[in-house]
């Protein structure tokens, strides 16, 4: 790669900018000290405690144990088979299979729990710090605030969140694609007793499917593109795919937003609205509601210009001019009054979506704030 | 410290660094979510002929009425849509329904798991298969939507944790979509509530028997949605707001005057805060921008 | 209107038997305008073909396109090009492609480096095979260089994460954004705009056309979008379907105004005929 | 030659897709199709994979500026593929304990959730947010009254920003709400006529010109004039 693209920059600025991260570091890390020595209370009544710490998450211990039995039952074939059912462990019973699950506390049940096993030790179940979780917390608190510093500038722990972002979301759609497409619809339709067998107990299946061969093959044909001699096959399954959608999307979009949207036009441009009166049958005799009426016409009047005049600006074969170009340029004051109200909508999307954001901040990992109650 | 020292203050205001911005944004924001954590306050609201006529039509059904929910959404979105689906299945409890969950998208299938234990983990009347049952994420977007509508087991074959679907009593008698009896999708895109009018519901339309739809959306996507009401949708949950409008209708339903109300029943009312605070600064950039765009144009002209 | 009518009814009474059985009932009406749509169009490329002149309006923000490669190459730095975040089942996705091979082209000739990132795996593969055909064409086949389009992560965010760095670094001068966004349209095109880049936005999600309309020199809305490969292109042709839209849009507005003032007509008269005829049309087409 | 086949079959596929939404033997094909379709992409991961570890690696190999970025990226890529495929950390389904890749994947707990929750959840939730910031400067720089169509654009938005929240409520609390004649001009109301009708109005038509565009594309692809996806094919 040439040098085109390397950023201009002047390393002065660059020296500088450095020297202001190390700062806003040191006083991010300062506060948070000042965080730990305040404290907070957490539990209620004889339990309550003051815990130094934040951010931390708290479990639960949960044994899991099963055993099985062997019962015949008839198969859809009307043969007996042998199968094997699996159910939790009664108390008392000795576990074939058995793990320990934890779920997660709040910090006045971990408090509670606390004084719980000094009162009485062994009988409750392990309440405790879940490590592998804090840790979580701490970290998804840290990120957030990398992608935040972006706002700043380009940094470097910005580029870390982001080369965090990338490698484990490519890594988790793949791994979503594997256990949710290829081994249910793959595995499953062409290798059913073995996908069974080891990967999905669950699945119910008639047998062999074989037109799960359809979409292997054009799989097949598509890795050839890492081929360079057999490359040109991995066309193939791109018509196919392009070629599949052009023709769905064809019916589609005329069913659906064509035809249904000229559908919804159907609407009379003069309404009259009568005042509601208390009483069943007042309806007939009771006297026009003028305000309603001419709200409800000049909707639908405004409606129908409005349709019209955006439709006529995205006339391209005819120059826009004379009374197309007048009723072209109502369409795109519509457009304009389209766009304003989106968006207007669109912000509190975005502040909504901020503020859950910062809630994490204040509530999961500072525990500044707990609307939940969680500790 | 400024490079060109004749320039009035508006000139100067016209070139603020954009990070300054920023910074307003983030102090109008986090303040008042501090505000509200420490004061527990938050702003009344009155519900709009949209969510009102979701709140209805979720309300007017009889007891026990078979309720599809999709959670067509990721965390991403959480922080608009969560309050919204947390609202429809504490209101969906209320009247005692039988939610059936699922999801289109794949981030979507934890937080179907986490919403029904919020909400309904705690109550014994709700039993796993009987009243609620979660049927996980299922892929193929707007394909699903179709094969729902003709064939819901094909679509489903288990629920998320595998079980057949034969082996789920409340499964029993869905053979299609039009078998629930209302559509409940919180949607942040696509596939969403656009996909389902347009695969979902409108089908069973054309066949004569119409399924009430309602639909929460993200605030981006609601305008796209308008069109669709009241014909299609019975009723629309527009963003955060729409969302605390609704959780306001559940909650007067859900607790006596003066009962305090369970903080995770009014998310979304605590976060109109914030957005009281960012829109008041967003509305005070615009009429800046404007005072600077006049003054620069009147100053040109006289120039 | 007998016709119409006759179709209507069949179509609001799905029982009838006319039609053969393995025929889907309350499917006529959907025939019968997608056989319009389908002949508007083929007409108009016949018309198109036989040589008869057409105008075509301007539309603003492609005329910018070649000028905006053209800044990116004096200026030395990439020209960024992002065909949405959807796969190539999106029609969106596919007229995103085509436009991209035509930038390739403009690219290729003036020699600027042009960047493509992905969030999907075959519209990586696609978007090589458009880019290298351009290049191809254009005689410039030892220029192209595949690694410059490439695949970053299905995750929306995780793409947008890796643009937003990658115009802070690389600094591109010209942005294009042609295909089906979602939200990350506005952090992709205020990153643009604050390094300075031209941007030329075109998207059929109405949702996002506000951001673009905000934050590019140029956004093309909605229908303009899917016929800006046509008017690129300049070929008779192509030229000819933009024609054919127009027919089909004239249909649809005559068919617009036709249901509302049947409509009305319905209202104000109490004319049971038409009000049948009136709920028959909007049943038929959907409506509800 | 392969460039032309590969047109012959979009054609020929296309037209029995269309056919589907009418004949009732094709129908299935309609919704088998999307599921093939996902077995596609799917398959196609292995692609997109294989270019991100390239692209990473090369960066790595060659000790580019950032590498060390790369290196993080290809690090945890691997692990999350990993963590995944192996489900570590998730237990079994309790119907099936002994099958031990029967687990929900994403179980609580589990490793491939720990990285979902607390690496990719609020990473990705944060950029998100990131608009809240954007949508302010884009505000500030772009909603100037320049002329009609832009002064129509501030207007609506700066209406429908107050309208949604308790300030602009109040800022008009002293209109009637009870009189039909002025109740519309309240800040609630009157953005909610915004969205009613001309929102509703501007839609709707951009809906239908998008059917219509969308359908001449689809149709350019069926009958070939469109191969621009195909590239040179050579």
């Amino acid at each position: 790669m040439s040098q085109l693209g390397t950023p201009m920059v002047d390393p002065a600025v660059e020296r500088r900018a450095n020297r202001m991260m190390m700062v806003i570091l040191a006083v991010i890390c300062a506060l948070l000290a000042l965080r730990a020595v305040v404290g907070s209370s957490v539990g209620s009544g004889d339990a309550a405690v003051t815990e130094h710490g934040f951010g931390l998450v708290y479990v639960q211990e949960s044994s899991k144990g099963f055993v099985s039995e062997q019962s015949t039952e008839k198969a859809a074939d009307g043969t007996e088979v042998e199968v094997r059912r699996w159910k939790p462990a009664a108390p008392g019973q000795t576990p074939e299979i058995s793990w320990t699950e934890w779920n997660e506390v709040t910090a006045g049940e971990w408090a509670a729990a606390q004084r719980a096993r000094a009162d009485a030790p062994a009988s409750a179940p392990l309440v405790t710090v879940s490590w592998p979780r804090t840790a979580g917390v701490w970290f998804a608190a840290l990120m957030t605030l990398a992608v935040l510093s972006f706002l700043w500038r380009d940094n470097p722990v910005y580029k870390l969140a982001e080369s965090v972002v990338v490698g484990v979301s490519a890594g988790y759609w793949m791994i979503v694609a594997t256990w949710d497409t290829l081994v249910p619809k793959l595995a499953g339709a062409l290798l059913p007793a073995w996908t069974k067998a080891h990967l999905m107990p669950s699945l119910e299946s008639a047998g062999v499917d074989w037109w799960g061969l359809v979409p292997l093959g054009l799989g097949m044909l598509l890795l050839c593109r890492l081929s360079a001699r057999v490359s040109w096959l991995g066309i193939f399954p791109l018509a196919f795919v392009v070629g599949t959608f052009a023709g769905l999307r064809f019916v589609q979009n005329v069913e659906s937003d064509l035809l249904a949207q000229v559908a919804t036009m159907f609407e009379p441009l003069v309404v009259v609205k009568h005042q509601v009166l208390a009483g069943a049958d007042a309806a007939v005799a009771a006297p026009i509601d003028w305000a309603g009426s001419i709200g409800a016409s000049l909707s639908a009047v405004l409606i129908l210009v409005g349709v019209l005049s955006v439709l006529a600006y995205f006339f391209f074969s005819l120059e826009h001019k004379g009374a197309l170009g007048r009723t072209a340029k109502v369409g795109v004051w519509y457009l304009m009054i389209t766009f304003g109200a989106s968006f207007g909508f669109t912000v509190m999307g975005r502040i909504a979506l901020l503020a859950a954001r910062f809630e994490f901040l204040f509530d999961d990992w500072l525990w500044l704030i707990d609307p939940s109650g969680k500790h | 410290m400024s490079d060109r020292p004749n320039e009035s203050f508006l000139a100067r205001l016209d070139r603020i660094d954009r990070r300054w911005i920023f910074l307003m944004m983030a102090i109008a924001v986090a303040a008042p979510i501090i505000w509200v954590g420490v004061t527990g306050r938050t702003f009344p609201e009155t519900a709009t002929p949209a969510v009102q006529g979701a709140f209805d039509a979720i309300e007017r059904l009889p007891e026990g009425s078979k309720v599809l929910v999709s959670f067509d959404f990721d965390p991403a979105s959480a922080g608009e849509l969560q309050p919204m689906a947390t609202g429809f299945i504490h209101h969906c409890q209320l009247r005692k329904h039988r939610i059936y969950a699922m999801t289109l998208w794949a981030p979507g299938s934890p937080l179907i798991g986490a919403t029904l234990a919020d909400v309904i983990g705690n109550d014994p009347s709700y039993r796993y298969g009987e009243n609620f049952v979660d049927l996980g994420y299922q892929a193929g977007n707007e394909g699903v939507m179709k094969q729902v509508g003709v064939d819901f087991p094909k679509a489903f074959p288990n629920d998320s944790k595998g079980t057949p679907l034969a082996r789920i009593p409340m499964m029993q008698g869905i053979t299609r979509l039009s078998d629930f009896d209302i559509l409940i999708s919180v949607s942040a895109g696509y596939p969403g509530g656009k996909e389902w009018v347009q695969y979902g519901v409108s089908p069973t339309l054309t066949q004569g028997h119409r399924l009430p739809f309602v639909a929460g959306s993200t605030g981006v996507q609601t305008p796209q949605m308008i069109p669709y009401y009241p014909v299609q949708m019975s009723g629309i949950l527009g963003a955060i707001k729409g969302a605390a409008e609704y959780e306001s209708l559940v909650n007067a339903k859900a607790t006596a005057p003066g009962e305090t109300v369970p903080a995770k029943y009014q998310e979304a009312q605590r976060r109109m805060a914030p957005q009281l605070f960012g829109h008041s600064l967003m509305v005070g950039l615009i009429l800046v921008g404007n005072v600077i765009f006049f003054a620069g144009r009147r100053k040109g002209a006289a120039e | 209107m007998t016709f119409a009518v006759t179709i209507l009814a069949q179509d609001a009474a799905p029982a009838a038997g006319s039609m053969p059985g393995w025929f889907m009932p309350g499917k006529g009406l959907l025939a019968i305008s997608l056989i319009i749509v389908a002949a508007a169009v083929m007409l108009s490329i016949l018309w198109a073909r036989s040589g008869r002149p057409i105008r075509i309006r301007k539309i603003a923000g492609l005329d910018a396109v070649d000028e905006a490669v053209g800044r990116a190459t004096e200026m030395g730095r990439p020209v960024l090009f992002i065909p949405g975040i959807q796969d190539v089942d999106n029609i969106q996705t596919v007229a995103g492609i085509t436009i991209l091979g035509k930038v390739a082209k403009t690219a290729a000739e003036y020699d600027a480096e042009i960047e493509v990132p992905t969030t999907r795996s075959l519209v990586m593969t696609t978007a090589r095979e458009a880019v290298h055909a351009s290049y191809l064409s254009a005689g410039r086949t030892d220029s192209y260089n595949p690694d410059r389009i490439y695949y970053v992560s299905d995750e929306q965010f995780a793409f947008v994460a890796y643009t937003g760095g990658l115009m802070q670094r690389k600094r591109p001068a010209a942005c294009f954004y042609f295909g089906c966004f979602f939200a990350e349209s506005l952090i992709l095109a205020e990153n643009g705009n604050s390094i300075g880049a031209i941007q030329v936005a075109g998207t059929a999600e109405t949702t996002q056309l506000p951001f673009f309309v905000a934050s590019c020199d140029y956004t093309l809305i909605g229908e303009e979008f899917f016929a800006a490969s046509a008017y690129l292109s300049g070929e008779p042709d192509q030229l000819g379907t933009l024609l054919g839209q127009d027919l089909v849009k004239g249909l649809a507005w005559a068919a617009v105004l036709v249901a509302a003032l049947l409509a009305t007509v319905a209202a104000v008269t109490g004319h049971e005929g038409i009000a049948s005829f009136v709920n028959g049309a909007r049943a038929a087409l959907g409506g509800g | 030659m392969g460039r032309n086949a590969a047109a012959v079959l979009a054609s020929i596929v296309g037209l029995v897709m269309v056919l589907t939404a009418f004949a009732r033997p094709l129908e299935f094909l309609g919704t088998a199709v999307v599921d093939w379709f996902n077995v596609l992409a799917a398959i196609a991961f292995v692609l997109g994979g294989a270019n991100l570890l390239k692209m990473n690696l090369l960066k790595i190999s060659a000790r580019d500026a950032g590498w060390g970025y790369s290196a993080v990226t290809v690090c945890v890529f691997l692990v999350t593929i990993g963590v995944g495929l192996l489900k570590v950390g998730a237990h079994p389904d309790p119907l099936h304990p002994d099958v031990a890749l029967s687990g929900d994947k994403e179980a609580v707990g589990g490793a491939f959730w720990w990285l979902y929750e607390y690496a990719m959840s609020p990473i990705t939730s944060t950029l998100f947010a990131l608009l809240a910031f954007y949508v302010a400067s884009a505000a500030f720089r772009a909603f100037r009254a320049k002329n009609t169509a832009a002064i129509l654009l501030l207007g609506t938005a700066f209406i429908v920003l107050l309208g949604r929240v308790y300030v602009g409520v109040l800022l008009t609390s002293w209109i009637p709400a009870d009189n039909a004649w002025v109740s519309w001009l309240r800040l609630e109301n009157l953005s909610g006529i915004i969205m009613a009708v001309f929102n509703n109005a501007g839609t709707r038509a951009m809906m239908i010109g998008i059917a219509i565009g969308i359908a001449a594309t689809s149709l350019k692809i069926l009958v070939g004039l469109d191969r621009s996806y195909l590239g040179s094919g050579d």
